[in-house]
């Protein structure tokens, strides 16, 4: 069975270490907030300027000027810092934030990402995907493996505008934990009751397998 | 100190000298922390041909929407701009040309602007279609994209608290991009919720020194949410 | 949250990994806000041929000059050295080397360094000895030379008030250098008069976010003044 | 006569405009801020971080955490504010200032300025120098208008090494006040009782010397 996309941040919260900023994108990457296992803390930061996200606010709290860089209201935990966007994108750019989680449209053997734009759709932006994959020495992509057509998201080369080259290590599928290294993808798990066939047939993209996938545990 | 004291008494003295053709920078992420009325007030001149520099480029029917609505911008130069949807039809027909920046490198580019910092070197956007044509440096063995400062005419900035002198305070997340935009422009121009006086903000919390701002005015605010998400209890 | 306390017990605890060789970035302005009990310990440590990256070296028998005197430094990237006279001793001796350098240079260097931007255009030291070998861009028909960022194996700062996640709070004129040095280090180590716990601090007037700090230790300081100027009444 | 240095100050402060901000360097630029015309008011920048400076504390006012460039214990005044290095140096880097006054060793015909640097004298170092020289647009140098052995200090050429390079274009000497522009200083005004002669034979830099050379009045 595919990961369903709270399984797929479970699986992503498990490269969570205690003490880790962290920047999650918008999508399932934002559900890992609810994955922290107990006993250990986590800083979320988000680039509008909030080191340190708290919960949604109840009715009461809303307030117009305390927003993410989802756009939505939020509040600030215990110990946290506001501070402008060129100070926000400088703990980013700075490769200060220890785990960076994106959605992307596709990635490929080269670490490259697409994530931004789909020729011919709605123009949105990059917003700050492009500084994040650049600032960080740390990046989990969540991702479908395919598309609902069954075309592989894990290629060669990515075929879409790239939001960065060279800069993914990691993915999770909702099929696979999959690593990138001298070009090449590397299977490290599979989803529960996934063959490793099935991940072979969806993974366009040079993949190395090797003798023995583990099946990952929930 | 008279001199330095930067409230003016009108939103139309606030925007004095905004001429057809001229580049606003212009504080604010999402509607978070946007000038509103600032906006409102060049929305109400009908300056046309503006270059609008901006992380987001407001809603249909709010914030920079408005100017976009009223085909009174030539070029936006934004992160993000999916909130939108005036903005794709005006892009689509040629009408809008738009400078996608990475958002990050859009808040240093006004920085460095504000700064005297002519170009920096960053590695966002090196080998995507943001890099193409800017030259590349190697630091490290690390691929750099150079990038350029940005400086308006105007800038626009939206505040929480100002003193007579300009000195400005934001609050919360609505900080953002304020501080740089205020940096950034020829003229810049803060609206606040509330002006106090001189010696009532201490100085160390003060985000942007009144050095920065030309002029201030008081103002009330819609302040509207986009995404108002809630839990219970 | 254990994993955000970077309260350490003691000043060796504080230093721990600093090895003959290492770059130090120092926060302070001539002995104001310096770090002067994390100095003293690298004193202790006798640790040797460091680079020392620092506005000013102290004077003779506090801050920085204490280093020197037991020939700990191999070199210095500094704007203004004039207070210290050992320093000259050792550079003319050919034991120490320096590298001078602009004061907003070094600071907007120190900031890069943090920031992940590796080098910037500045119009500062264009045709001087400064720019002498440097990279020239023209921009807007002006000439600017390109400096690179500095990072450091360890910064060293001192704040007023940190809460045990590292966020950090300077006091007065005192902030100087300290909030661009806590961003340049591999290692950033805070010394601060006073520890409070999470959430006393108001997030919006924190100067260094704990994201920068690694380890933060409570002292007590001298405060040395260099020119003690009162005026009557 | 030639001019005091406070009556240098006295003339530099002419130069002031209600609401600026100025930057002034140590020795006879600092006595500028004691010549502000009455009713006029200036802010005064210190590039430590202090936009605003007061007047010196009073004993029991001395903190060791509030100091000028100079590093003396100094005040701040109402609606000061107080930043980082970096954030001091772009109000100056980025041209916010609207007037420096620093001292100089020579200055040149092209603009340069020389202030920093003697060689084969103990080395101090530019400080914030060669930042204000590079970003301010209104600079007037302060200084007297030869050495003690009669040596100018207008020369064709700065001698000594360069604080910055085409930047000056107002000087206030103990003997005049000359400007410069397109590659020639500019006599515009004499000190009381000094002859064109006399500040023609003590400056070596070509000097325009108009018809009438008005006295400054004091």
């Amino acid at each position: 069975m595919a990961l369903t996309r709270e399984q797929i941040a479970m699986r992503v919260a498990r490269e969570l270490q205690d003490g880790f900023y962290v920047n999650l994108g918008i999508g399932i990457p934002t559900l890992v907030a609810n994955c922290v296992p107990k006993g250990m803390d986590v800083m979320l930061q988000s680039e509008n300027g909030l080191l340190g996200i708290g919960p949604y606010p109840t009715e009461v709290q809303v307030d117009a000027d305390m927003i993410n860089a989802g756009k939505a209201t939020v509040t600030a935990v215990k110990g946290a810092s506001i501070v402008s966007s060129s100070d926000s994108f400088a703990m980013i750019r700075g490769g200060h934030i220890d785990l960076t989680v994106l959605g992307a449209f596709e990635v490929d053997v080269l670490g490259n990402i697409a994530s931004y734009m789909i020729p011919g759709r709605m123009v949105k932006g990059m917003g700050g995907a492009m500084d994040l994959v650049a600032g960080a020495d740390n990046i989990i992509v969540t991702m479908t493996h395919a598309s609902k057509h069954g075309e592989s998201k894990l290629l060669n080369r990515c075929t879409l505008p790239l939001t960065g080259v060279g800069c993914i290590k990691k993915v999770v599928s909702d099929l696979a934990y999959v690593e990138i290294a001298d070009g090449k993808f590397w299977l490290k798990e599979r989803a529960p009751g996934v063959s490793v066939d099935q991940i072979v047939s969806l993974t366009k993209g040079e993949l190395v397998v090797p003798d023995v996938v583990p099946e990952m545990q929930f | 100190m008279a001199g330095f004291d930067k409230v003016v008494s009108c939103y139309e003295e606030a925007m004095q000298g905004l001429e057809d053709g001229m580049t606003v920078i212009a504080g604010g992420f999402g509607l978070c922390g946007i000038p509103e009325n600032l906006i409102t007030e060049i929305q109400r001149r009908g300056t046309r041909e503006l270059t609008i520099v901006s992380n987001n480029c407001g809603v249909d029917d709010f914030g920079l929407g408005l100017l976009l609505k009223d085909r009174q911008v030539k070029k936006m130069v934004s992160s993000y701009v999916g909130e939108n949807r005036v903005f794709e039809k005006q892009m689509l027909s040629g009408e809008l040309e738009v400078e996608l920046t990475p958002q990050g490198t859009l808040a240093e580019k006004m920085r460095a602007g504000g700064a005297g910092i002519p170009a920096f070197y960053t590695a966002t956007g090196y080998g995507t279609k943001v890099g193409e044509g800017k030259p590349v440096g190697v630091f490290n063995d690390r691929n750099y994209i150079l990038e350029e400062a940005i400086t308006g005419d105007f800038a626009i900035v939206k505040a929480w608290k100002g003193d007579r002198y300009g000195n400005l305070i934001y609050r919360h997340t609505a900080q953002n991009f304020n501080p740089m935009a205020a940096t950034a422009g020829r003229i810049t121009v803060a609206e606040v919720e509330e002006i106090v006086e001189p010696g009532e903000l201490n100085p160390a919390h003060i985000h942007t020194p009144g050095i920065y701002v030309d002029r201030m005015i008081q103002g009330t605010f819609e302040k509207r949410i986009e995404q108002r998400l809630v839990r219970e209890i």
